[in-house]
């Protein structure tokens, strides 16, 4: 009875990993990994919505009377094509980060930051006082 | 028989998989993808022929292939100092 | 014939199986890397060609059979590439193979193996 | 089978790729047991392949090393616990696994199993869906991977100077003195592999297969080509500007084909208009589609794994050549 939803379970425990990836690990690669660990969990639960019972591939032959759905593989062709060049995407946009910031950690990317927006006011601070001055 | 074969495919992917988590060296765990992609090929192989569908042997080529290129592919991208180091270090605790 | 192809090719599958299995508990019990790739290195194509050519007598269609034959070739060119290829990069990343030091017929290994380290 | 690779995945961050590659291969075959060919296809080959190596590419040039600390691990588990618990709950009301009167498969898909036969002629329902029955959804995807390319290319292209491209040489040609064996293997293989990817291109309507997929396995020829033999000796074969505009044909004959139906006085995409026969227009309709997303999906692979890779040689080199690294560097922070 239960053994029905059990391929859901899988999907769900595969998206919950991913998105635990995606919160908790500091590492913009892990963090990609994860992303990834999450769009294969829905790919894999679209392909188990298109199984049937006792269907085989849609490939169209004589004596064979029940396929699998064609439609969601359809879709999930398309996106994993999609996936990978967004995924590259990412990792381009990663690879710009290290060559700028010098870290691909999220808190070393953060502080940096701050560090440059406090130079920055420290700056305009200074400028205002020696306007004052003169 | 087909289906003894293809539990003891299952077995063995089991081991590799196993190998390439536990695996202390970098090359323990290309070793365990290696393996593992040539059992998916006869995995796949196998399956078409159970399923009586013997069309997917084109997905089996395709492993095979791919299975080459991504070796091929992770050697060369691991030939940066960095790796030697680690790997050097690995050996030794071993 | 039936009963020929099907003792043929069922013999086959369970060698192959059998060595897949034994692959797989040489890279799981094998101490280290270069003994653990000479366990898989064997089984994996020979196993592999085992099953391939047992499953050759099953196949119905000639595409089928070619397709078969291009596998076949494909693994007997490939896996032994591979392994070549990694022990090699191992060996050049110097990764020295575990030498038993206690066993005292192994005195030339031993020199070998302090040699290299 | 798939939760054991799954559980185990948050260690380490290099065993993490190689785990990847592992888990793309383990997707693929699941996809096979699901009766899903033409979705196992490209997961085989995008999965395991290309994704692993960009992986490593990206790796090889940021370090592999991950810092331990990680900010809020309980509240993080906390807000995952509690999403998986109200999608749990959400699949009570899910149709079970492998029914065949699940609301899924009465709306359209009775339809493209029945008709396209009739209407299409083309066995395989899933190249029939994807290239005619949905045709403009496919037209976008491929339009998405297209402005990918572009972007990649925006993020990463390497400004080649002249006295780059003596120490590149030379450690390319450091790189195969060593790797005899697997050079004549490879040049044994390539040949074969773009054969079988043409095959999979013209055999998508019959069997497993289409555009998509071979696509990526011929630009995976070419990648390993270009791993083997150098970026350069690549370059020389198939050079970064024909990428691009190959890349840019593929879409261009995507839609035209889009038009030129237009023209005739059909709808957008619709082939029927293309032949006198409505059979035929669907089977030019076809080729010429397939076709167009093959040329787009192999130039874009291509551009995406020649950028990433050159800027990683480009790197390799600004570390080796010691006394112009520095004056580079800060070129480079200047241009950042």
């Amino acid at each position: 009875m239960l053994m029905g939803l059990f391929n859901n379970w899988v999907v769900i425990l595969l998206m919950m990993i991913g998105l635990y990836i995606v919160i908790a690990h500091g590492n913009l690669i892990k963090k990609i990994i994860g992303l990834t660990i999450f769009q294969t969990s829905v790919f894999i639960f679209y392909i188990s919505m298109a199984k049937v019972d006792g269907g085989t591939a849609p490939i169209l032959m004589d004596k064979i009377t029940a396929y699998s759905n064609p439609l969601p593989h359809v879709l999930i062709l398309t996106a994993i094509v999609v996936g990978i060049s967004t995924t590259a995407l990412g990792l381009a946009l990663l690879i710009r980060i290290k060559e700028s910031y010098g870290s691909i950690e999220e808190e070393d990317i953060q502080k940096q930051d701050l560090l440059a927006q406090s130079e920055q006011e420290q700056g305009k601070h200074d400028s205002n006082h020696g306007d004052k001055i003169t | 028989m087909l289906i003894a074969a293809t539990v003891a495919i299952f077995i063995a992917m089991f081991l590799a998989i196993l190998r390439g988590i536990v695996g202390p060296t970098f090359y323990d765990r290309i070793l365990a993808v290696n393996m593992f992609g040539t059992k998916t090929v006869l995995l796949i192989a196998v399956l078409g022929f159970v399923m009586g569908r013997p069309e997917f042997l084109d997905i089996a080529i395709v492993y095979a292939l791919i299975n080459f290129i991504s070796v091929i592919a992770v050697l060369r991208y691991s030939d940066s100092k960095e790796f030697k180091h680690h790997d050097n270090a690995a050996g030794k605790e071993l | 014939m039936d009963v020929l192809i099907s003792i043929f090719s069922g013999g086959f599958l369970l060698i192959g199986g059998f060595l897949c299995i034994s692959g797989g508990v040489g890279i799981m019990r094998f101490p280290d890397f270069y003994t653990r790739m000479h366990a898989v290195g064997i089984t994996d194509t020979l196993g592999a060609a085992l099953i391939l050519i047992a499953l050759m007598p099953l196949s119905t269609d000639f595409f089928v059979f070619a397709k078969l034959c291009m596998i076949l070739l494909l693994t007997l060119l490939i896996g032994p590439t591979t392994s070549h290829v990694l022990a090699k990069a191992a060996m050049h990343n110097g990764l020295t193979p575990k030498v038993n030091l206690d066993a005292p017929e192994q005195v030339d290994d031993k020199e070998i193996g302090s040699s290299n380290s | 089978m798939i939760v054991a690779v799954a559980i185990v995945r948050m260690k380490d961050l290099f065993a993490t790729i190689m785990l990847l590659g592992i888990y793309g291969l383990l997707s693929a075959s699941f996809f096979v047991a699901m009766d899903a060919v033409d979705v196992a296809f490209t997961e085989a080959a995008v999965g395991a392949g290309i994704s692993t190596l960009l992986m490593l590419v990206t790796i090889a040039m940021t370090g592999r090393h991950e810092k331990s600390n990680r900010h809020k691990p309980f509240l993080a588990l906390f807000i995952v616990a509690v999403t998986g618990g109200l999608l749990v709950y959400g699949t009570l009301d899910v149709p079970y696994f492998g029914s065949a009167d699940s609301p899924v498969h009465n709306h359209v898909a009775p339809r493209y199993i029945n008709d396209s036969q009739a209407e299409i002629g083309v066995p395989n329902v899933v190249t029939s869906v994807l290239a005619s029955y949905r045709a403009f959804d496919t037209f976008g995807e491929v339009v998405v991977i297209f402005t990918a390319g572009i972007g990649i290319l925006a993020l990463l292209s390497v400004v080649r100077r002249p006295e780059d491209k003596d120490e590149i040489d030379s450690i390319n040609d450091s790189m195969h003195e060593k790797h005899l064996v697997i050079r004549i293997v490879t040049k044994m293989l390539i040949p074969f592999i773009l054969l079988f990817a043409l095959y999979v291109q013209f055999h998508g309507d019959f069997g497993p297969g289409g555009g998509f997929q071979a696509g990526v396995i011929f630009a995976s020829a070419i990648i390993l080509y270009a791993m083997l033999f150098g970026l350069s000796t690549a370059r020389k074969v198939i050079n970064q500007t024909f990428i691009q505009l190959v890349a840019a044909t593929g879409v261009l004959l995507y839609g035209s084909v889009g038009i030129v139906s237009l023209l005739n006085g059909e709808k957008f995409l619709d082939y029927n208009a293309l032949a006198v026969n409505p059979i035929d227009g669907q089977h030019l309709g076809f080729l010429i589609i397939e076709l167009g997303v093959g040329f787009t999906v192999a130039s874009v692979m291509m551009i995406i794994f020649f950028s990433f890779a050159s800027r990683n040689e480009m790197q390799k080199s600004t570390g080796n050549g010691k006394g112009k690294s520095k004056s580079r560097k800060g070129m480079e922070s200047k241009s950042c």
